[in-house]
């Protein structure tokens, strides 16, 4: 079946981008088609590079970038919400005239748009949030 | 199939649990995860809502959820059912949508 | 019936957004807001819902100044403009909170937590905030 | 002087009110803020909490996040007192200590 | 009374770090833990109340491999080895969860809903999560 | 009356930023002395001068950087906070080999031992978050 994920925090402060994760896996692992990971509110701060969490912990801007590798998977970061929050990628920060940018591997950003689209084209939509 | 909804908070901290379960129809699914899974244990100021939810909704609890918070199935509130993520995926495809109750 | 020009933009669905937070303490109503405009223009079947402290992001004489925040409530009385007529707020969060139909800044359907319940069973999607 | 209790959640969604209501001592201070404003209304569901606990407690609630909401002063329970900013700041320097229900 | 050398180091507090969250769920039973811990060396008067939801970090048998996430509930029987020895649960949010003393992972005090409400009177500090 | 303040979350998903800038404004005007401002949890996202609100929004983190500007307020981000949600300065971008950083001025990185100094040091401690 075709699937879509919307995550609504950051990684660490709640546990929904865990679940996301752990959940999109075991789709993948079923067979299932996930049409788009959608990031929006805090959600975006799952797709920071500049994160470096304690050895002993888990990385998930790490897995979320290796997991849109190993499946092909979209993951789409919401450009207002991004902008809220300081996520940006090279053609963001020179628009901005933002010296550098942090847009982890395999995220793109993009707008809300491509959340309806997924509402639409996804048989189910999953939400993750507080 | 009617609604999967989703309840992640526990019932002593926030309403959500309430919301979920008085706007589930006959049939609807319940699934706790993460600090929700503190709504399907037995024993506590709060099972009687599960246990009378029962009697027309199916109520699940995420395995890993419960494990992880030192909770056993053994725990979990007669008639409730675990089930592991590959378990939610199919909760996911079973019924017709999802609404998670944030 | 929908016109054939219609057919072709692909199947519409019906989407609800459920809002059930106040506004300000968190920014969910207005990033929420934020979807619901851009949703407008996918010619869908879109339905607004306000339950539990989402009754209080329609209240009526919001006034941010001493918050330093934006008001965003006026977007709400724009939402005619983007054909989005289906507005419902649910009568037992109301009752409970103290509002009534006057205190809303816009006119909205109330609804009972039954008729809710079975309108939000016949939705396609539906996204929470 | 006793503690100042911070609360900033809605009590229609949260159960921090009713933490903060019930470890304040007699002479203690509750003062809403943010989403908690909620709490501090007259003529909903949790409002004889409120004016119960007026009975051994001062309660604040603060003007700038209730006007953002568009409540006025006189839809809150009689005996609550409306601070702004500054207010918020001297009381608490007039109290011994702050503790915030989040 | 305190030793002379004590005294140059500056007046000594009462800290209390109240734990009212449930682990894993969010993040604050973590890294209050991490605050806790870097606390231990500044030779103030710690004490570590777990109430409401906070009394399910101390649970026994916490398991999370299949959550992916670290497990720190370890670390709790760490806290001893940092002179952190004032841990206090409260009776009532015990009670209402249907747990007792048992499944606890340390030996902690056990405090009334009144006695805990005193002792966070007496404190200078309180830093809640 | 020598006051410290403890943000836990990021600014624009909740309140808790915006609360304790109008405190810290309302504290300052009133003459007392702010110890520290300390970030903690996702309140280390305040410190982040990668974001762009919209235009007719606040901007909380230029808000910061001003306020700390002219009252020499010390704003300090907790290093171990920091590096779970990828808020870096100019010596740890370096020190884990990240390319850039985007702290925002008048911010700086330390440990979670400045929370507790300003525990001792100040006479009451306020607290914001979720």
């Amino acid at each position: 079946m075709k699937l879509a994920v919307l995550v609504n925090e950051g990684p660490y402060q709640h546990q929904a981008a865990d679940s996301a994760l752990q959940f999109v896996k075991a789709a993948v692992a079923k067979g299932h088609e996930i049409f788009r990971v959608f990031f929006y509110h805090d959600g975006v701060n799952n797709g920071t590079r500049f994160a470096i969490p304690p050895q002993d912990d888990r990385n998930i801007t790490v897995e979320w970038s290796k997991l849109a590798e190993e499946h092909k998977l979209d993951l789409v970061v919401c450009i207002a919400a991004a902008q809220r929050r300081g996520i940006l990628d090279e053609n963001e920060a020179k628009r901005q005239g933002k010296s550098g940018d942090n847009i982890a591997p395999g995220f793109r950003i993009s707008g809300l748009g491509q959340l309806i689209e997924a509402g639409i084209q996804a048989e189910r939509l999953v939400v993750f949030g507080d | 199939m009617a609604m999967l909804h989703t309840v992640n908070k526990s019932p002593f901290e926030k309403r959500s649990l309430d919301s979920a379960l008085s706007h589930a129809i006959d049939g609807a699914a319940i699934l706790m995860i993460e600090d929700g899974i503190y709504g399907a244990l037995k024993g506590t100021a709060v099972s009687a809502k599960i246990e009378k939810a029962l009697g027309n909704l199916k109520v699940y609890v995420l395995g890993p959820d419960l494990k992880a918070r030192g909770m056993t199935e053994d725990q979990v509130v007669d008639g409730v059912k675990v089930v592991d993520y590959a378990g939610f995926v199919d909760l996911v495809t079973e019924y017709d949508k999802v609404q998670a109750w944030l | 019936m929908a016109e054939p020009w219609e057919e072709e933009e692909g199947p519409v669905k019906k989407f609800m957004y459920v809002n059930r937070k106040a506004p300000y303490g968190t920014i969910y109503a207005l990033e929420s807001l934020e979807v619901v405009l851009i949703a407008a223009a996918f010619d869908q079947d879109v339905s607004l819902v306000f339950m539990d402290d989402g009754v209080y992001q329609l209240k009526k004489g919001q006034d941010t100044k001493g918050i330093g925040m934006k008001n965003f409530s006026p977007t709400y009385r724009a939402l005619e403009g983007y054909d989005i007529e289906k507005l419902y707020v649910e009568k037992e969060s109301m009752e409970s909170r103290g509002l009534t139909a006057d205190d809303m800044i816009i006119p909205v359907e109330m609804l009972s937590k039954d008729e809710l319940t079975s309108l939000m069973e016949e939705q396609d999607v539906v996204m929470s905030f």
